[in-house]
């Protein structure tokens, strides 16, 4: 071998000593990286790493009071399904309710007292102590206690029920204030209403959906938001495909196709307003086809003789013979069930409609009955009628604005996002020298607080829940803490316990917490079952309660004999609808309908149900407007141009959506968007259509008539891609989605 | 019988193309959706998402098409107003017997497994995607980028699914990690079978119109079995001859009345 | 000219040999890194050795790993757990008293990880505990070792070895392991 | 024979092609250095930059999972089509005229096999597991999916790449030989290595006879077999307008035609900037044209019969595949392809077109165009109109996309720059085979049975 040189020595050392570092880094960089093996510094009782734990507890994300069962891992919940033993979501449960841990774990939650340091609405705030948090509000409602000013208080709170309710109530009485309003935007006021007038009735019945044969709803969308979804899905499926050699059959009337509408057999689009019209239509034929044969008869045939099917079918838009069939099968398809809500309710006549309604179930004879209308037992905790109809809030803010309220204290409700511009609410509140909001969430409402006190979500407090509407038997669920707090936030009712010490109001609110206070009330219910010879202790039965996650009693309220009177028979009538501003410049009617997935608004901080196809037209993470196909080309746009939509109180813009099951006189838009604060993933999102409604009120009741108001479409020549995930909407003869037609019985 | 291992290849290769070869299967998970039930409420979508950790893409992604929904609810409209229908289909992963997907991966990442599942094992994907354009029914995902949980989000992820990083195909799984835990739980009580509902998916589970049904059609005292034998079952896009182990009832129509 | 490669060949030596060794020094690199440094002994936080508690002491394993019958995971041992004996056992050794400073702080203690699985593998403790699957099989003889070190490769084809040679019923289904 | 080949002799070949070789301008510098500048900017930046971020630096989405990577996957297949496969069919059928330019012809189908390679590399999610496509034994006890068209496109693109590349390099050695014997320094050395020491004894050309004329009829069946296969890709799904069992001629017949146009391009360039004028002639263009014509009616032929099947088929999966690729969003697309690749070929009728460079020129870059459009109307239009109207989508290429394509062609024109300063472009010792003065030496006792007829002159 060749004698090595110096030079060549060195370059092979050199390129020996590079491949060797590039070796060893190279298989540095390949190794997994370290990982930690974390033990609890003491073992958790209540569950063993990697085995799953189930809780039973209560969805609180929307009324409807479903039982769920959530599971944790490592003391972190997962995922959240309904509770089977729960008779009202028997083990089911929808996207909202399931995007709960979503509320959990949002990185939007406000984490410790907030103290606003600069102007009010600019969001500037520091944190601060739960002490001095307290201290602070605690001080002024002493003050105002003291002097007999303690009506300056309000409360405003989300729809609660249930103990938490009654401690608002105690809480609120001993500071020696009435103002204690609970506000949803959309509690269905009307139909308590009407319900009260035509039965009598203070609370709402059980719509037996499961075993009626045939179901005719007006405006209701019972799957897509109204009253109990779940239970009613279920039960619109048993009455379907439950019952061996029975399908029931299900027509649903409304001027544009909900989530109802869509699985209904048959779709009827009525003039908007004029459901109640056509109800009687229906009635009247049922009396005068001789299908009702009580002893009543002659007084609603002369009653109903107002309403001969060519008034009704000109009015309304239906024609004669569909009303006289739908008449016909309604009355001769028994057990047959009539419900009315949703936008037929959200009218100026809406009392009206629902009454007719229900006039429809009366001769019908569907009170009572499997089948039918199921009335409710009193719950086992009544809740207080508390809920603030928009002539309350407006009240609200009238009084706000002559310095009359010195102290509002909000809880989980957002009426700056739900109350439309012209109320003036936002404005009104600016009078109020002291707001609290005890929100998870900086909302729209929260952005105006001057002291944020962060109430834990519902997976981390204790609450219990009685149904409303019942399932025709009294039923109760406790909600129990799934998890330990994930931040310096406390359960709601806790923080108005604790206030209620520092204020001193003593031996009315005497529970330090919330599950003292539960415990006690859960006694009292104990013992009145023991009564009944129940002879558990009551630990057992509270233990039984949480890991059963329901009570319940078998305790069927017998049917009530309903004769209504001939004066209530006299005074049935349905008004006109009104509609703000003249159809000549605003030739729309704005048809706003509650977002499947962000139901109210409350839904918009959930990126699930941001990314949740809209059930009807598969668009996520905005708003748009719905037009019929012909309105559209009328007016020369399609889908992704963006229209203004013009109230005479205010006006939205938003991309066109054409959807085919609309009148082609209604717009229709979804609420839930356009919130200006209330975290990322709901910020600057879309429009919301609550803002231009009309102030036009439903006027026995006072609620906000929200489908009453008329707009104007201005396209403005700019386009966007609405997102959606639908590719074409034709099937084109694929027989992809295979129908069967029924034998008709 | 030789074991698994013992065979050859040919032999193996002989047995699968037998015909009757998933007849034979330890259990076929099946699932039925009864489109006269089903309302169209994606119940089922969020149940999914929750379950099995699908990502929270944004919305630029969606407008991109970039979705990711293992269980998703088609739409198709018939007739015009105002005899305007909607129809909803459920579509998801209909684990084909003879399906496409499973013949077309180079790494055999997805296969069909004993008890009747179309299998995709992520961490063997390459990323061709070619498995979804050879679907037929487009119920497969594909992971365009590394996905992020705003914290704390990122505690809401199930521990036993895998979350998946970019690259990767993935798709409904029949909650196989449902499955899973049925049969260990089955072996814990010293049963050789899963019992008939002990497995619900999450879809199935939410549904609130109990329009899914899941169950083992070798048992034929399943409920799924008996769902099956309904006279309105039908397989969709049937002419394709992928044999799916999701069978639809057809949705019912009525005559006016 | 000649058409020899020799010459040529003796023209590219160098280059080639710098190359070669280059190279030669890679796999040498990588092959040290993986001999010397191969990162299956972690230090841990604290010195604990199983000899002494499990060979010593007698302390059979499923004592201090209770979930190992019960769960997918064989559970690290609670600091509680630890403090419970050490309340009386030797307490003034330096090791013992770091523990007793984690428990006075409640602080867990951060060991690492020897036997680390890939996020994409579902392995239940307790299918192979109640198949009787013995802890040394693949934890090898932990209670011989002061630190404990990996001593199984924890490969895939490592797994499908004992799972065919055991017929582990579907035991080479990919869903069988992968999650 | 054209007047100036006639007028060549040995030496001017030796000469000519040496220096192509040896002598390099500095405009050769200047081209290399923006091709490789082009292919860094275009092609590797933005490829680590999909590398890193993930495939959502593309623009395919669901259910339009394949884009314009698959597309020129395709394409640079197709490309290589024509120089390997056209060499060895000219070769066996003795066709003279393909000596002057079937080197670069076949540098061509290595190039653009190896681009294609690249693609399939861009196109993967997961390109770093890449090696599990390939079957050896490995600890996870795994193989490939031996069932998959795709792993079969592994297995023939392997296996074409393998034969073109001995191929190309089997005919090179005496060309090696040849500008060993001529140049000095390293690039003696170099040359010395790659020539095998290649003497040009009678035992030599008759064994490389032997040798290359056994591999050109091995490869011919393989090369057919290659695109066959990559259309399987297609053909074997249950697409709509994919599953066609058509698509295999198609696809060869589509494959040639834009490696032909391809060679032609080339060719182009060559004799342009190489200055082999004297070599590649208006005789190649001539015959070339000729092809392509043939080739073009062809192509268009199996067109109509697709719309024909689709249209005949009356499903409605066929009928909207067709309705979308013909007037959906793509359309202008398809239309530019219909005159690329149908219409505008058919001046190739004429003599005089098919014997000036740059209308030639110009034609076959624009079939080149019109068939990477095939291409990606192929992948571009039929995913996005499968079976689920639900699911439909639409798909338009990222920016990151339409730069990797160009940086692509810069990266094919990178190593074709580079093999031009390596190989001897103009193959010399078959080129000196067709001179006058090839008839003037004694032909070798094994030119009958080895079909070599000439042998160097040291």
């Amino acid at each position: 071998m060749a004698k090595l040189e110096r030079r060549d020595f060195l370059k092979l050392v050199g390129a020996g000593s590079v491949g060797v570092g590039a070796g060893f880094m190279l298989a540095q960089s390949i190794k997994h990286p370290l990982e930690h093996l974390i033990p609890y510094p003491i073992p958790p009782e209540e569950f063993s790493p990697g085995v799953a734990t189930w809780y039973n507890s209560v969805c609180s994300m929307c009324p409807a009071g479903c039982g769920i069962s959530v599971r944790t891992r490592e003391g972190r919940p997962k995922i959240i399904q309904g509770n089977p033993s729960h008779p009202v979501s028997q083990g089911r449960l929808c996207g909202l309710g399931q995007s709960g841990v979503h509320v959990l774990y949002n990185p939007d939650r406000l984490t410790t007292p907030l103290l606003r340091t600069g102007d009010r609405g600019a969001g500037a705030f520091v944190p601060t102590t739960w002490d001095e948090g307290l201290a602070k509000i605690a001080e002024r409602l002493r003050t105002l206690r003291e002097n007999d000013r303690g009506n300056r208080i309000c409360f405003l709170s989300e729809g609660v029920r249930g103990h938490l309710a009654m401690v608002f109530e105690r809480f609120m009485e001993q500071l020696g204030s009435q103002r204690l309003w609970h506000f949803d935007f959309a509690h269905p006021r009307t139909l308590y209403e009407a319900n009260q007038r035509l039965f009598g009735e203070q609370h709402l019945p059980y719509y037996d959906l499961k075993n009626a044969r045939y179901l005719l709803s007006f405006g209701a969308d019972f799957l897509g938001h109204w009253l109990s979804p779940v239970h009613h899905s279920l039960g619109l499926a048993h009455s379907r495909q439950g019952r061996p050699g029975v399908r029931g059959k299900f027509v649903q009337i409304e001027p544009r196709m909900s989530l109802s509408g869509a699985a209904a057999d048959e779709w009827i689009a009525a003039r908007p307003g004029t459901e109640g019209l056509l109800a009687l239509g229906l009635a009247h034929r049922i009396v005068s086809a001789g299908h009702y044969r009580g002893p009543d008869r002659d007084g609603w045939a002369d009653k109903l003789s107002r309403y001969p099917a060519e008034r009704v079918a000109r009015e309304t838009g239906v024609d004669a013979d569909t009303i006289a069939r739908l008449a016909d099968s309604f009355a001769q398809t028994q057990p047959s069930l009539a419900i009315g809500g949703g936008a037929a309710g959200n009218h100026t006549n809406g009392v009206d409609i629902l009454i007719a309604v229900n006039v429809l179930n009366y001769l019908a004879g569907n009170l009572g009955g499997a089948g039918g209308l199921v009335f409710n037992p009193p719950p086992a905790v009544d809740s207080p009628r508390r809920h603030a109809s928009y002539r309350t809030m407006l009240d609200l803010a009238a009084e706000a604005r002559a310095g009359q309220i010195e102290v509002l204290i909000v809880n989980k409700t957002n009426p700056v996002f739900a109350l439309p511009a012209a109320a003036e609410f936002k404005e009104a509140l600016a009078r109020i020298p002291l707001i609290v909001s005890l929100s998870s969430f900086m909302d729209e409402t929260t952005a105006l607080a001057d002291l944020v006190l962060p109430s834990h979500t519902y997976l981390e407090s204790w609450g219990d829940d009685f149904p409303e509407p019942g399932v025709g038997f009294p039923v109760g669920a406790i909600s129990q803490p799934v998890v330990s707090p994930l931040y310096d936030t406390r359960a709601t009712g806790d923080i108005i316990l604790g206030l209620s010490q520092r204020v001193g109001l003593g031996t009315a609110l005497p529970w330090a917490n919330m599950e003292e206070c539960l415990k006690q009330g859960w006694r009292e219910i104990h013992q009145r079952g023991s009564q009944n010879g129940d002879a558990e202790s009551f630990e057992t039965f509270w233990t039984s309660v949480l890991q059963a996650g329901v009570w319940g009693q078998d305790a069927h309220r017998a049917a009530p004999a309903v004769n209504i009177e001939p004066r209530v028979i006299d005074g049935i009538d349905v008004e006109a609808p009104r509609f703000s501003a003249a159809s000549e410049e605003y030739s729309f009617i704005l048809h706003p309908y509650l977002s499947t997935g962000l139901h109210d608004g409350r839904g918009a901080n959930l990126p699930w149900m941001q990314e949740l196809p809209d059930p009807l037209t598969s668009v996520v993470y905005g708003s748009w407007v719905e037009l019929n196909p012909v309105t559209a080309q009328q007016l020369g746009v399609s889908e992704g141009d963006v229209v203004d939509v013009q109230s005479a109180h205010g006006r939205i813009s938003a991309p066109v959506y054409i959807y085919p099951a609309i009148r082609p006189d209604v717009v229709a838009m979804p609420i839930g968007q356009g919130h200006d604060e209330y975290g990322r993933y709901a910020q600057r999102r879309g429009v919301n259509p609550i803002q231009i409604l009309a102030p036009e009120m439903e006027p026995s009741t006072g609620a906000l008539a929200w489908s009453a108001t008329r707009v104007k479409l201005v396209p403005t020549g700019r386009r966007v891609k609405l997102v959606k995930t639908d590719g074409a909407s034709r099937q084109l003869g694929r027989n992809i989605v295979r129908t069967i037609k029924a034998v008709s019985s | 019988m030789k074991r698994d291992d013992e065979r050859g290849m040919h032999e193996k290769w002989r047995e699968y193309r037998r015909p009757g070869y998933y007849e034979e299967l330890d259990y076929a998970w099946t699932m039925t959706i009864d489109l006269d039930r089903c309302t169209g409420c994606e119940a089922c979508v969020t149940a999914c998402k929750a379950e099995n950790n699908l990502p929270i893409v944004g919305e630029k992604a969606f407008a991109q098409g970039r979705e990711i929904q293992w269980m998703r609810i088609e739409r198709y409209w018939e007739g015009e107003y105002p005899n305007a229908r909607l129809r909803f289909i459920p579509m998801l992963c209909q684990h084909c017997e003879a399906a496409p997907c499973e013949t077309v991966c180079p790494v055999t990442a997805t296969y069909h497994n004993q008890d009747g599942l179309n299998a995709q094992i992520y961490n063997r994907c390459i990323g061709t995607r070619s498995c979804a354009v050879y679907c037929p029914y487009e119920v497969r995902y594909f992971n365009y980028n590394n996905h992020h949980w705003d914290p704390p989000l990122d505690q809401q992820l199930n521990p036993d699914v895998t979350v998946r990083e970019k690259g990767v195909m993935e798709k409904c799984t029949f909650c196989i990690q449902r499955i899973r835990q049925a049969k260990d739980l089955a072996k814990d009580d010293g049963r050789r079978r899963v019992r008939d509902g002990e497995v619900q998916p999450a879809c199935v589970q939410a549904c609130p119109a109990e329009a899914l049904v899941f169950g083992d059609r070798k048992d034929p005292a399943s409920r799924v079995s008996a769902s099956m034998n309904d006279p309105r079952a039908y397989r969709v896009l049937d002419e394709l001859n992928t044999r799916p182990s999701v069978i639809y009832l057809k949705k019912v129509t009525t005559d006016a009345g | 000219m000649g058409v020899s490669i020799v010459p040529a060949l003796r023209a590219l030596k160098p280059a080639a040999l710098t190359v070669a060794t280059g190279l030669a020094g890679v796999l040498v690199g990588f092959w040290a890194n993986a001999a010397f440094f191969p990162g299956t002994s972690p230090r841990q936080p604290i010195e604990f050795s199983h000899k002494i508690h499990a060979t010593d002491n007698a302390i059979p394993c499923l004592y201090c790993h209770t979930q190992a019958r019960r769960s997918t995971v064989a559970g690290v041992p609670s600091v509680r757990k630890c403090v419970d004996c050490h309340n009386i056992v030797a307490k003034d050794r330096p090791q013992i008293r770091k523990v007793m400073s984690y428990w006075a702080n409640q602080q867990p203690i951060p060991w690492i990880k020897v036997h680390d699985l890939p996020d994409f593998v579902y392995f239940p403790h307790k299918r192979h505990v109640q198949a009787g699957v013995a802890c040394q099989t693949c934890h090898g003889k932990v209670e011989t070792m002061h630190r404990v070190k990996r001593v199984a490769p924890l490969k895939m084809g490592w797994c499908l070895d004992c799972h065919k040679a055991h017929a582990v019923e579907h035991g080479l289904d990919c869903w069988t392991c992968h999650k | 024979m054209p007047a100036e080949v006639a007028s060549l002799r040995y030496a001017d070949v030796n000469r000519d092609v040496v220096r192509s070789l040896v002598e390099t301008g500095p405009k050769y510098y200047i081209t290399l250095a923006c091709a490789l500048g082009l292919t860094l900017v275009c092609f590797l930046f933005p490829w680590f930059y999909q590398l890193n971020l993930g495939i959502a630096a593309a623009g395919m989405n669901h259910p339009q999972v394949w884009g314009t990577y698959e597309a020129s996957f395709i394409f640079w297949i197709g490309l290589s089509h024509s120089g390997t496969l056209l060499s060895c069919v000219l070769h066996i059928t003795h066709s003279s005229w393909r000596k002057a330019m079937y080197r670069s012809a076949e540098a061509m189908t290595l190039f653009s096999l190896m681009v294609a390679v690249t693609m399939v590399m861009v196109h993967l999610g997961r390109p770093w597991f890449i090696h599990w496509a390939f079957p050896y034994p490995n600890q996870m006890e795994l193989w490939p999916n031996f069932r998959s068209p795709l792993l079969f496109d592994v297995t023939a693109i392997a296996t074409y790449l393998t034969g073109s590349s001995v191929f190309i390099y089997m005919g090179s050695i005496p060309d090696f030989a040849a500008v060993r014997d001529r140049t000095t320094g390293w690039r003696h050395h170099l040359y010395t290595l790659l020539s095998l020491g290649w003497r040009g004894t009678d035992t030599e050309w008759h064994r490389l006879g032997w040798a290359y004329t056994l591999l050109a009829v091995l490869i011919i069946p393989l090369a057919v077999s290659v695109h066959s296969i990559v259309s399987w890709d297609w053909a074997s799904s249950i697409v709509p307008a994919l599953h066609q069992t058509i698509f295999a001629p198609y696809f060869v017949v589509g494959a040639i035609y834009s490696g032909t146009a391809g060679i032609v391009t080339v060719m182009f360039l060559l004799r342009k900037y190489m200055s082999f004028e004297r070599y590649i002639t208006e005789l190649h263009f001539d015959n070339l044209g000729k092809l392509l014509l043939a080739l073009s009616l062809i192509w268009t032929y199996i067109n109509v019969l697709e719309l024909f099947t689709g249209w005949y088929s009356g499903a409605s999966t066929e009928l909207e595949a067709l309705k979308y690729k013909l007037f959906g969003y793509y359309a202008p697309l398809y239309w530019e392809m219909i005159l690329c690749c149908a219409i505008a070929p058919l001046l190739l009728i004429s003599k005089r077109f098919r014997t000036s460079f740059v209308p030639m020129l110009v034609l076959s870059i624009a079939i080149n165009i019109g068939m990477y459009t095939e291409r990606f109307l192929i992948v571009g239009t039929s995913l996005s109109r499968k079976y689920l109207p639900d699911a439909w989508g639409l798909y338009v290429p990222s920016l990151v996309e339409l730069s990797i394509l160009v940086g692509s062609v810069a990266l094919f024109s990178t190593l074709f720059l580079l093999f031009v300063k390596i190989f001897p472009s103009v193959s010399i010792y078959e080129v000196k085979e067709t001179l006058p003065e090839a008839a003037e030496l004694p032909k070798p006792a094994t030119a009958e049975r080895g079909g070599v007829q000439w042998q160097p002159v040291q």
